[in-house]
């Protein structure tokens, strides 16, 4: 029987991963994918949180969860797509989004 | 509880399996001369001109989201078709209602501006 | 557990903004494209509508005991804080779109999709002020944000207004993954979501299982409360999480930015106040400091941008984060909870007012578009155009803070809260930020009344009645906050009670 | 016994594939090997006891959401591969930031997080009740999400059309 604690290890490695994904690459598609590793590390955390409450709270949020993340990805690549058609590329720092 | 999807994972190292092996095997057995001819990506013989990856068109995308979007409706409804038999009464299937009531309006919308048209 | 029929009569303002976005829509899907005009028209009537509600609902209950009603189930909480809150939203909407009939017009957007995005961010808004349960809370901040990720990208013919949107919206989705992350923790630390219980019925909520299983120093819970701070300030452009601001409110269509400046930081800190007040209220000594640190960041930095711009729009996107500041110190004053609540209410109605008022002049010197929005553009305005002088003069001085204006009415409650909870000197910081602000914004009076320009370079203003309309609501509102507030002030006061459990 | 074996070959592959997304200079690559990711978490959530959230996660995730991405890849730049190198200074700044918060979470998970044992073998929650649950007590949320999936349809719709009526 795997301990909640290591499942959460493993979502708390994803979600960093994650978090350098968006801080460190420049193209806006990877930052995105990167976005969407974070929620998955979220869902694996939220699932064994309600393995270890055992009651079904946790797994309607993934669901929920689930929704809003293809909610979003529907319209960040609509967004994207338009910076696209202005700027000719997808380069973030072209877009200089980590100016302070 | 995993015992029943054994199966399932003894399928999946078997189709795995058998494709690679076919592969390697072949890689082995055959005598390889890499000329600069054969190993040019093949068009029917004639000459490849420009760059294999085609820009695609925006219509793809856009019938890719409707079909995200429609998808999660769908796996949201899931657990409702399995209850409704029994459980829920009226509020169930005004709650299904509602719920497809809008998304109804999202397929209208995207009905009438075109968006599934494929000109 | 289901709701009963009585129970959804609590939603109707939310179900009427909902249902006008769905008319809206539909009009726009069968409306020949000459008629689209009208669009903006029937956008307006369900915010009056819902406002009009709200300030019944508000008006009952002034004089007799507040009502407070749990609906779906303690997931939403229909009360004095969340009725004082719909009013800021609908305010800033009906502001809003009043600002954008032309520009809408004459930037060819989209319209139908426009009033319809705009009514679901309303939406959006007054769910997230009224949830009290994490995952209810969430999804409402996420309507919220993809409608207002989509209108700060909506003119599509420039370049810099999709820039803006996909920098917002790369931020904001990093921000709501943390915010998830957040919940996800704070749901393993306690194995419920719903923040608190105002009638104190049932147990099983975050505030009560903190006291009744003691999870003071539990890592989970704190590390969860971390990552929800985090996810909010982002939405409320709180220093550090405040790089989009500028880049997002220049690129973005101005209606968009007006009613994004106003009616976005509002939400985003009723949702705060709720979860800090209501959710977390027995970990005071853990977030109260760092409240106390990001106000007194957020307030230096936003003023000290703001100083250096010449940009009048630009200028504007900084002070609004040094207007978040203060908000923070209002959150900040955590030990004066009953008076501290009351005025976050009443300056984020104020802020509404002269800050989406400022915007409308904004359009009126540009022509109901993106023109002449440098400071040497309102060289000499009061000569030559005195009424829409005397309108900015009013917001800029009330922005300020000057006395016998809202604004400073607003920083005067604050003040008040921040004292009793003797954060002196977050008080005297504020007083600073304040007497800084006086710098940038009595600059754009001083172009406007003591520079002369020549006749040549007259330039015309427009005279559109929606703005014109836009322009007189908000000055009558800042003068009637900062006139007579007795009303507003009760109903902040009333707010701030009836967030706080009962026999608290 | 067999859980921790395949606990830790899932966390394996997905933890080394999610480093090969981020190192990756093709996105179409990075594309394919978060898919291999999406994977795993999927098998996580068989282990865990949620066969139709597994269902879902490959359905949705994997069928829908990646396809989208892979289409808006070729869309966007078939020809330049790659993207300008970072600056120095910036990755640092990243890395040092991320290893912070990864130290903290780990730390704070395994010392003080107050998880008692877990309950007997979970039969694992059923569809049933999960459903229940979603259409019963937060049967809110559940309306929301409408709402939500509408506003995205408009936004992409109306931010993805080529000729503006």
């Amino acid at each position: 029987m795997v301990p909640t604690v290591a499942y959460l290890a493993v979502s708390a490695v994803l979600f960093t991963l994650g978090v350098v994904g968006v801080l460190v690459r420049r193209n806006a598609l990877i930052i995105f994918m990167s976005i969407e590793l974070m929620l998955n590390a979220v869902n694996v955390s939220l699932v064994s949180f309600a393995r270890q409450h055992g009651h079904a709270t946790g797994q309607v949020f993934v669901l929920l969860i689930l929704a809003v993340a293809a909610a979003e990805v529907a319209v960040g690549l609509a967004i994207i797509l338009s910076v696209f058609r202005h700027r000719d590329t997808v380069d973030v720092d072209h877009v200089n989004l980590m100016k302070w | 509880m995993l015992k029943e999807y054994f199966p399932i994972l003894l399928m999946l190292v078997l189709a795995i399996g058998f494709g690679v092996t076919m592969i390697f095997l072949s890689s082995l057995a055959g005598r390889k001369t890499a000329t600069a001819t054969k190993t040019a990506p093949y068009e029917c013989g004639s000459l490849p001109v420009g760059s294999a990856r085609l820009r695609f068109d925006v219509k793809f995308y856009v019938v890719a989201i409707l079909f995200i979007l429609f998808d999660v409706e769908a796996v949201l409804l899931w657990p409702w078709a399995v209850l409704q038999a029994q459980q829920l009464k009226l509020t169930g299937l005004v709650e299904a209602a509602v719920f497809v009531g809008i998304l109804l309006l999202g397929y209208l919308y995207a009905l009438r501006k075109g968006a599934l048209e494929w000109e | 557990m289901t709701t009963t029929w009585r129970e959804l009569g609590y939603l109707t303002p939310e179900l009427v903004v909902l249902l006008g976005a769905a008319a809206v829509l539909l009009l726009d899907l069968f409306l020949p494209r000459g008629r689209r005009r009208v669009l903006g028209g029937v956008a307006l009537v369900p915010l009056g509508v819902a406002l009009g509600w709200v300030l019944r609902a508000l008006w009952a209950q002034s004089g007799g005991p507040s009502q407070l009603h749990k609906v779906f189930g303690a997931l939403l909480l229909r009360d004095p804080y969340s009725l004082g809150f719909d009013v800021v939203f609908l305010v800033a909407a009906i502001l809003g779109v009043l600002l954008s009939l032309r520009y809408v017009e004459r930037e060819a957007l989209p319209a139908g999709e426009y009033y319809a995005l705009t009514l679901f961010a309303v939406f959006g808004m007054m769910m997230m002020a009224m949830s009290a349960e994490l995952i209810t809370l969430f999804i409402s901040y996420e309507i919220l944000s993809l409608a207002v990720y989509v209108l700060a990208g909506i003119a599509r013919g420039r370049a810099v207004s999709a820039e803006a949107s996909l920098k917002y919206f790369l931020l904001g989705a990093f921000a709501s993954g943390f915010l998830v992350y957040g919940i996800a923790l704070v749901y393993g630390a306690t194995g419920t979501t719903v923040l608190y219980d105002p009638l104190g019925q049932s147990a099983s909520t975050i505030s009560g299982l903190i006291l009744e299983r003691g999870l003071f120093g539990n890592a989970l819970l704190l590390a969860g409360l971390a990552l929800l701070v985090v996810g909010i300030a982002f939405k409320a452009a709180i220093v550090p999480f405040h790089a989009w601001v500028p880049d997002v409110y220049e690129g973005a269509p101005l209606p968009v930015t007006a009613f994004m400046s106003a009616g976005v930081k509002a939400a985003a800190f009723a949702a705060f106040a709720r979860l800090l007040f209501g959710g977390f209220r027995n970990l005071g000594e853990v977030w109260q400091p760092v409240l106390w640190v990001l106000a007194v960041l957020t307030m230096v930095l936003g003023n000290a941008a703001a100083i250096r711009q010449q940009n009048v729009k630009r200028m504007l996107a900084y002070s609004s984060i040094a207007h978040a500041g203060y908000l923070l110190v209002a959150l900040a004053a955590y030990t004066a909870r009953d008076v501290a609540i009351g005025s976050v209410l009443y300056y984020a109605l104020t802020y509404t007012a002269m800050g989406v008022g400022a915007f409308a002049i904004l359009l009126v010197v540009g022509q109901e578009g993106e023109a002449n929005q440098e400071l040497s553009d309102y060289r000499g305005l009061a000569s030559r155009h005195p009424w829409a002088a005397a309108a900015m003069g009013l917001f800029m001085i009330s922005l300020a803070g000057f006395p016998l204006t809202a604004g400073f009415l607003g920083k005067f409650y604050i003040l008040n809260a921040a004292l009793r909870a003797d954060l002196d000197g977050l008080a005297v910081v504020l007083g600073l930020a304040s007497v800084v602000s006086w710098y940038y914004y009595l600059r754009v009076v001083w172009f406007m009344y003591m520079t002369e320009v020549p006749k040549a370079a007259v330039r015309p203003i427009s005279r559109a009645t929606s703005l014109g309309v836009a322009v007189a609501v908000a000055a009558l509102l800042v003068i009637a906050l900062g006139v007579f507030p007795s009303t507003a002030l009760a109903v902040a006061q009333m707010a701030g009670h009836t967030l706080l459990p009962l026999g608290y | 016994m067999t859980e921790w074996i395949l606990f830790v070959v899932l966390s394996v592959i997905a933890i080394g594939s999610a480093v090969m997304m981020l190192v990756g200079r093709n996105p179409v690559h990075c594309a394919l090997w978060l898919v291999l990711t999406f994977f795993c978490v999927a098998g996580f959530f068989l282990t865990l006891g949620a066969p139709f959230l597994a269902a879902v996660q490959i359905i949705v995730y994997t069928g829908a959401i990646m396809i989208l991405f892979l289409f808006v890849v070729m869309l966007v730049n078939p020809e330049r591969e790659g993207e300008p190198a970072v600056p120095a200074s910036h990755r640092r700044a990243g890395l040092t930031l991320a290893a912070v918060l990864l130290v903290v979470m780990v730390g704070a998970i395994t010392t003080r997080s107050g998880l008692g044992a877990i309950p007997t073998e979970p039969g694992g929650v059923t569809l049933r009740q999960v459903g229940t649950a979603l259409l019963t007590e937060w049967m809110l949320p559940f309306e929301l999400t409408s709402v939500l999936l509408l506003v995205a349809m408009i936004g992409a719709i109306v931010l993805a059309r080529r000729r503006i009526e």
